[in-house]
């Protein structure tokens, strides 16, 4: 705990959200919440998906105007018509959709509205670059190039470019929404290092992360939102991670992952891929999935996990090696290929690459397998409801309507609907892209639950997750990999946290720049 | 994350935007009422029935336009693709073919056109914008040589000529016919999994394409049924004209397009529908109608067709929301 | 960096000298001074047009109304100029400032009136279109000798055009989007919920950008007018389509955000020659729009080798 | 050949063509403007059939076309591009009646004769031949008087808004009109096209009723199908030379006044080219009979054609210059 703390008592809060109510349409997303933090204080914020966090982060960085209720600044009231009156206040956020341009380089993204400028408004190109690289530099963010674009990085390194981006305007107060998510272990002690500095200079922070044994240490108080209300406020040390939970969600939740024991190897495995090979990002790789087996890939980011998920499922076309179904080669290379095969992908990037964010949730549900209810190509609407209502009870998606569009629902809703997709299809192989980034604690139990369910009931899951204590959780198996290879296969004693991170560095090989074009 | 940046739209708007169909029935009448209140000739069945007629062209071309733009996407070569297809069609008809033979040339070959532009659009991801603007010159060029620089052949079936401006039980012909592609568009995007993969792609390509569906086809389909049903208009109109000529498609570039997006379709796709359109495509008509015999000059003329439909838009348009 | 932003403006950065080079074996003459003032005068428009349309693009819109906005301006132009400089001098500014502002009201019915830009601007074609009419009902009108020679003549053995075409850029184009105000035309295009987030002010990007082609489209349209030393109405029409090709042509992606103003002008440049190299090249004119509309589809196909390469579907989808 | 009857000076007055002679044979260029449609595509192939004649093909070298695509930019680099090819005479049809001059004086000034057509030029520098649009208007607005009586109800079907030639016809039909106020008038634009004509045609009819005389500068033949599909009887109509406006009056034997724009134009140019070139004394402003067909002289065969098709320009002989071509030849013609 910081000395700093203590002193609290005696002042004022820095910045302060009294009474807040934020509606949208029929849903009552804010009630009455309160948040305030003080200078010199990181401040945690919790609550489940849907509790309101990010209303309050977009309230208070002048993104909604809220209903009713007072935000004040140092004690002054202050209203914020946009964004940009905000960031003027000094308030600084990094957002859970990063808002960064793609196309243009790290630099144009740090100082973004703030460029330096010369002769007639003429940006200054470089002193652009090198306050930039002064400030990579304070940050210790060394890696980055301030030249290269952003659309060429890593979502890891893109998280680092909007943290760079939100303290480069010098906020007083720094507000991260799920700022961490993509970062490794190494990244995330730099970031904390950074806050703990804005600490000392007198700055607060609001800090809201699902990871919350990664905050523990770092954060001085803490609130919590349930239902769009915040129900408790108070010094870190005084809440245990059970009790934070039980705030959360209301409730109890038992925890967690009990020990795997392995799935011996078949003679026709569910999935064998043998030298499958993918432009520069899959080597000569083989693999085999049993049925009723959860494997984990680990090791560092971009390492060609997520692109093998990709390879098997068909996002990738002109593979080399072979892939076996049950014991069949498989023809591969376009994702209704892989479909066909009985692969399922669950992607990166659900709002993106996963749902018709502004369609229904219906047909959302639906969209992989309408040939099942659709007669002569015309759907038939009974068929296609009671699959759809079958989908909802199963997975418990919580929704007032399925006609509602897909964007309606929260976070982990949102994650569910995207894997009940899939479960229609009667697939037998899932392939998890980090499911449980940016959701809840108690959505992140339930989808557990249902990853062990469909290993119990004999399909095969190929998990990719950057959270180590899932892969350890979660695995029978854990496959690390390196430069788009498996170097290491942990399982049984041998599979744990410290396995997997010391088999991911091990290797030694640095990292190669992420490529995308 | 647009969704929500959008967030302090008033609430009237979001109720027009929810019933932007009804809206632009409801503006429909409104336009008719006004075009007869301005002349009470208009309002009479002839006439009506004539309005109807032109209606059909511009409404079955708005067919294919409603198709490509719920993808994204928007198709530039109805013109030339228009005016070859009849042209191909009353040639092979002039040299003996049957009236079937003759007519399912013209119309393949739209299709034919479509695919082309799905090619482009597809596989090599050229923007429709300018991959179908290319498309139509191209086609302009070789009408030209087709034709080798000789009036187009107007031997034009004399039943054809009678059936696109006759009438059955009180309905020209060629509308009766709109009416049946429009109530199977209608049915195909509302109803069939076709429909809802044309949604699906245009809302969201990739998360589309992720869940198995091959939307190369879904492009390919729908740049066939744009080309398909230009040149079914060029046929209509080689009937109403009794004739083909070179540049009979000037007309259908722009109109169909406006009609759609009046009717309520995004050009962002994913959002609209073909019942829109057909309310689109009614004002249209109706507004080129009231206009081309008002006695004021082209310049007033254009300067309120602009406007109207720049207010047209305006009054149930803007709803349409910034998406990523 | 720099080779990454301007590779999409490679394509007619090689095209374009291969189609002057087919030019000079056919018609060696056009090396010349006169021939490279053939050459210039040719393009110029249609550049100027180019780069309005790329202004918007930019912010991924599109607009229709370039070609209307030339016309508007050359009926102006020619209308009102006059023989005397005073006159002529004021009917310039008119111009440009007419061109600003009929942009400008295009980009607050985009930006304040959250509408499609395609339907905006093909409302305000007809409504610009009009007004050219109303200013100009017949071909007509005249400008001052100095003013026509003066944009289409040539200093030395340089081309006017391309002079009066580098100082827009150079004292317009690049000062604007090399401002604040440019990145965040830019940053609009590429990301508008990140634009807004990031504090920019999205309303004003937007209309910056429109009143900008505006501007450029009335730029445009002073050129025609020195070039034709008259007015007509109906003029502009082909501005619009063509300038959207020369747009798309020069590796700006409709999907906005992207792209530098070299690869337009270049191919407004390429696009424009092409006709004249089919005449020397003796071609029938029958076969004009074959070739033409041909080499565009040659050319689209040949600059999509990232769609047709790349291995990852994912990043296919998005090129 | 009659040139005398046949190019005749534009009005009293009008001055010879003075140009330094040449030796022949010429090389000749047709600059044109746009090519996609039926008039354009005739005219085109009336110049080429024209001088593969041998009495003219003596005096060519070589004849090239060109087209422009509708672009003032693109003719005005077409004209340069001719100058410095060095051809002996440009014929011009031109995007835009003022927008080239400064490029014809450029060729002027290098020794090149131009000689602009149809859609003239205004600069003094090129000699100018065409018909007399005014003096169409006022044909067919006279043929509207005399069959109304300078009465009822009258339909204008006027070409493309904001063009000389629509101005011109329009200027002279009303002159003739104004006296009479009994003559109601409904204008539409008809943008010299069937399927417009047609379509604005239905239009004024549902809004005007009946009309008692038609007069329309194109697209007539549109005009008539419309005012047919309305059920009515086809009323006395002034138009175009469109072969299906003809069949049309053959057949059903309405009133009718046709004079075209005659894709000859092109040929009478290079024939006036030839001509100055070699020092034949010409107008430097040349106005072409109007080549006019009444139901009298409406013949099959002769200035229409049953079988061919109804966008034909029927007006590709004038009598008075003494050219006859056999329309099938003109269209066989090798593009």
């Amino acid at each position: 705990m910081d000395a700093t703390y203590a002193q609290e008592g005696h002042r004022r809060p820095l910045l302060a959200a009294g009474g807040i109510v934020k509606r949208f349409g029929g849903t009552l997303a804010l009630d009455r919440a309160d948040l305030a933090c003080f200078p010199r204080e990181i401040h945690a914020l919790h609550g489940a998906n849907g509790a309101g966090k990010s209303t309050m982060v977009k309230i208070l960085s002048g993104i909604f105007a809220p209903d009713t209720g007072t935000i004040t600044l140092r004690g002054q009231p202050v209203s914020f018509a946009n964004p940009r009156e905000a960031a003027s206040h000094g308030i600084g956020t990094v957002f859970q959709e990063l808002s960064l341009f793609a196309h243009m380089t790290v630099a144009e993204n740090v100082m973004i509205g703030r460029e330096p400028t010369g002769l007639l408004g003429r940006i200054a190109s470089g002193k652009l670059r090198r306050d930039v690289q002064i400030l990579l530099e304070r940050l210790k963010i060394t890696h980055l190039d301030p030249d290269a674009m952003v659309a060429d990085l890593s979502l890891a390194d893109r998280q680092l470019v909007e943290i760079a981006k939100a303290l480069a305007g010098d906020p007083g107060v720094l507000i991260l929404d799920e700022g961490t998510s993509a970062l490794a272990p190494r990244e995330v002690d730099r970031l904390f290092a950074i806050l703990r500095h804005l600490r000392l200079e007198g700055r607060a922070v609001i800090f809201i992360s699902h990871r919350m044994a990664e905050a523990r240490e770092l954060v001085d108080r803490v609130t919590i939102f349930r239902n769009g209300q915040s129900v408790v406020t108070a010094p870190m040390q005084d809440l245990d991670d059970e009790a934070i939970v039980e705030h959360m969600l209301g409730r109890r939740v038992e925890q967690s992952f009990e020990r795997k024991a392995g799935v011996p190897p078949s003679v026709t495995p569910l999935l064998r891929a043998r030298g499958l090979t993918v432009a520069d990002r899959i080597k000569d790789l083989d693999l085999t999935l049993e049925a009723g087996e959860v494997v984990g890939l680990g090791g560092r980011e971009g390492q060609g996990q997520g692109d093998l998920l990709l390879a098997l499922f068909g996002a990738y076309r002109r593979l080399g090696g072979r892939i076996e179904c049950r014991g069949q080669p498989i023809r591969t290379g376009t994702p209704w290929r892989g479909k066909a095969a009985g692969i399922a992908l669950i992607p990166e990037d659900r709002k993106v690459q996963g749902l018709l964010q502004p369609m229904g949730i219906l047909p959302n549900l639906t969209l992989a397998t309408l040939p099942r209810f659709a007669r002569h190509g015309l759907i038939n609407r009974g068929q296609e409801d009671a699959l759809a209502g079958n989908l909802q009870d199963r997975l418990a998606i919580k929704a007032a309507s399925l006609r509602l569009p897909v964007r309606s629902l929260s976070g982990g809703n949102q994650q569910k609907v995207v894997l009940a997709k899939w479960l229609a299809t009667g697939a037998d192989i899932f392939l998890f892209y980090d499911p449980t980034r940016g959701i809840d604690v108690g959505t992140k139990q339930s989808f557990y639950r249902l990853i062990e369910e469909l290993a119990a009931t004999g399909k095969a899951v190929l998990l990719y997750s950057t959270e180590t204590a899932e892969l350890v959780g979660l695995c029978h198996r854990v496959l690390v990999m390196n430069d788009g290879r498996i170097t290491a296969e942990l399982k049984g004693d041998g599979l744990s946290e410290a396995a997997i991170i010391q088999a991911g560095a091990s290797a030694g090989v640095a990292s190669p720049e992420r490529a995308l074009h | 994350m647009n969704a929500t940046l959008q967030g302090r739209r008033s609430s009237p708007a979001l109720l027009i935007a929810e019933h932007s169909v009804l809206v632009a029935y409801i503006l429909l009448l409104l336009l008719v009422g006004v075009a007869i209140a301005l002349n009470p000739a208009f309002g009479s069945l002839g006439n009506l029935k004539a309005q109807l007629l032109i209606a059909s062209f511009v409404g079955i071309i708005a067919i294919g336009q409603t198709f490509v733009i719920l993808t994204g996407h928007i198709d530039l070569s109805v013109p030339w693709n228009l005016t070859f297809s009849a042209i191909l069609a009353a040639t092979c008809y002039a040299n003996g073919y049957g009236i079937p033979a003759a007519f399912g040339l013209g119309i393949g070959f739209g299709a034919l056109v479509g695919a082309f532009n799905a090619v482009g659009v597809a596989i090599f991801r050229v923007h429709s914008l300018v991959w179908t603007l290319a498309t139509n010159a191209l086609l302009q060029g070789l009408a030209l040589l087709y034709i080798n620089g000789q009036p187009p052949r107007s031997t034009i079936p004399p039943f054809w000529r009678d059936m696109v401006t006759g009438d059955v039980g009180g309905l020209p012909m060629a509308a009766l016919l709109w009416l049946v592609l429009a109530v199977l568009t209608i049915v195909v995007l509302k109803r069939t999994s076709f429909g809802r993969k044309v949604y699906a792609t245009g809302t969201n390509e990739t998360a589309a394409f992720l869940s198995g569906i091959d939307t190369r086809l879904v492009y390919l389909t729908v740049f066939i049924i744009s080309g398909a049903s230009s040149a079914v208009a060029g046929l209509l109109l080689t009937g109403y004209a009794s004739q083909t000529y070179l540049g009979m498609g000037n007309d259908y570039l722009l109109v169909p397009i406006a009609a759609v997006i009046i009717g309520g379709t995004s050009v962002l796709g994913g959002t609209g529908g073909y019942v829109g359109s057909i309310a689109g495509t009614l004002m249209v008509v109706v507004l080129q109608a009231v206009l081309s015999t008002a006695q004021i000059g082209q310049a007033g003329k254009n300067i309120i067709f602009g406007g109207i439909i720049l207010l047209l838009v305006l009054l149930y348009g803007r709803a349409a929301r910034v998406n990523d | 960096m720099i080779l990454t932003r301007y590779r999409p403006a490679l394509l007619a950065l090689i095209g374009l000298p291969l189609i002057i080079i087919l030019y000079w074996t056919q018609q060696p003459l056009i090396l010349s001074s006169f021939g490279a003032r053939i050459l210039a005068n040719q393009g110029t428009t249609l550049a100027l047009a180019a780069m309005a349309q790329m202004a918007v693009v930019l912010t991924r819109g599109v607009d229709l109304s370039v070609g209307a906005m030339v016309g508007l301006s050359n009926a102006i132009a020619a209308t009102y100029m006059g023989d005397s400089l005073t006159s002529a001098t004021l009917t310039i500014i008119a111009v440009l400032l007419i061109g600003t502002a009929a942009g400008a009201l295009n980009g607050v019915i985009v930006a304040v009136g959250r509408i499609q830009p395609i339907i905006v601007t093909l409302a305000s074609l007809y409504i610009y279109g009009g007004l050219a009419l109303l200013v100009l009902p017949e071909p007509g009108g005249s400008v001052p000798d100095w003013f026509a020679t003066g944009l289409t003549d040539s200093t030395g053995p340089v081309p006017n055009g391309l002079i009066f075409l580098l100082a827009v850029i150079f004292l317009v184009w690049l000062p604007i989007m090399s401002s604040r105000l440019g990145r965040s035309i830019y940053a609009v295009g590429d990301n508008e919920g990140a634009a807004y987030v990031s504090g920019l002010n999205v309303v004003r990007a937007k209309i910056v950008a429109y009143a900008m082609s505006g501007l450029l489209a009335a730029l445009a349209g002073l050129f025609l007018t020195a070039q034709t030393t008259s007015g007509d109405a109906t003029i502009g029409s082909g501005y619009t389509l063509n300038s959207v090709a020369a747009v798309v042509f020069g590796g700006v992606p409709l999907m906005g955000g992207r792209g530098v103003v070299l690869g337009p002008v270049l191919a407004a440049y390429f696009l424009s020659i092409i006709v004249s190299v089919l005449f020397a090249a003796g071609i029938s004119p029958f076969y004009q729009s074959v070739v033409q509309g041909g080499l565009l589809i040659i050319v689209l196909a040949a600059g999509s080798y990232r769609a047709l390469s790349s291995p990852n579907w994912l990043q296919v989808l998005r090129a | 050949m009659a040139a005398e009857a046949c190019l005749k000076p534009w009005q009293d007055g009008t001055k010879p063509a003075r140009w330094p002679t040449k030796p022949g044979p010429y090389k000749i260029a047709i600059s044109n403007s746009y090519i996609g449609n039926t008039w354009r595509t005739e005219m085109v192939q009336v110049a080429k059939s024209y001088v593969s004649r041998p009495e003219v093909a003596k005096d060519v070298a070589s004849l090239r076309v060109a087209s422009a695509g509708n672009d003032v930019a693109a003719q005005i680099a077409q004209l340069n591009e001719m100058t410095l090819a060095g051809v002996d005479a440009i014929i011009l049809n031109a995007a835009s009646p003022t927008g080239l001059n400064s490029a014809i004086n450029q060729a002027a000034a290098a020794g090149i004769l131009v000689v602009s057509f149809d859609n003239v030029v205004t600069t003094p520098k090129a000699i100018k031949l065409n018909q007399d649009q005014y003096q169409m208007g006022k044909a067919w607005a006279q043929f509207v008087l005399d069959q109304t009586g300078g009465k009822g109800s009258v339909l204008m079907v006027r070409g493309v808004a904001g063009t000389f030639v629509d101005q011109e016809r329009t200027r002279a039909a009303m002159e003739l009109f104004k006296p009479y106020p009994d003559l109601k008038l409904t204008e539409v634009y008809g943008e010299w096209d069937d399927g417009t004509g047609q379509k604005v045609t239905a239009n004024a009819l549902a809004a005007g009723g009946k009309f008692d005389a038609v007069w329309s500068q194109g697209g007539t033949t549109g005009v008539c199908r419309a005012i047919q599909q309305a059920g009515q009887k086809i009323p006395p109509t002034a138009g175009e030379a469109e072969n299906g406006f003809r069949k049309l009056a053959y057949e059903l034997k309405f009133p009718m006044l046709s004079i075209g724009q005659s894709p000859t134009l092109s040929a009478l140019s290079i024939m006036a080219a030839v001509n100055i070139l070699k020092g034949e004394p010409t107008p430097s402003e040349i106005s072409i009979p109007l080549p006019v067909v009444t139901n009298e002289t409406l013949e099959p065969g002769k200035n229409f054609f049953p079988d061919l098709p109804d966008s034909l320009f029927t007006a590709i002989n004038i009598g008075a210059c003494g050219l006859e071509f056999d329309v099938n030849e003109v269209l066989a013609q090798k593009v």
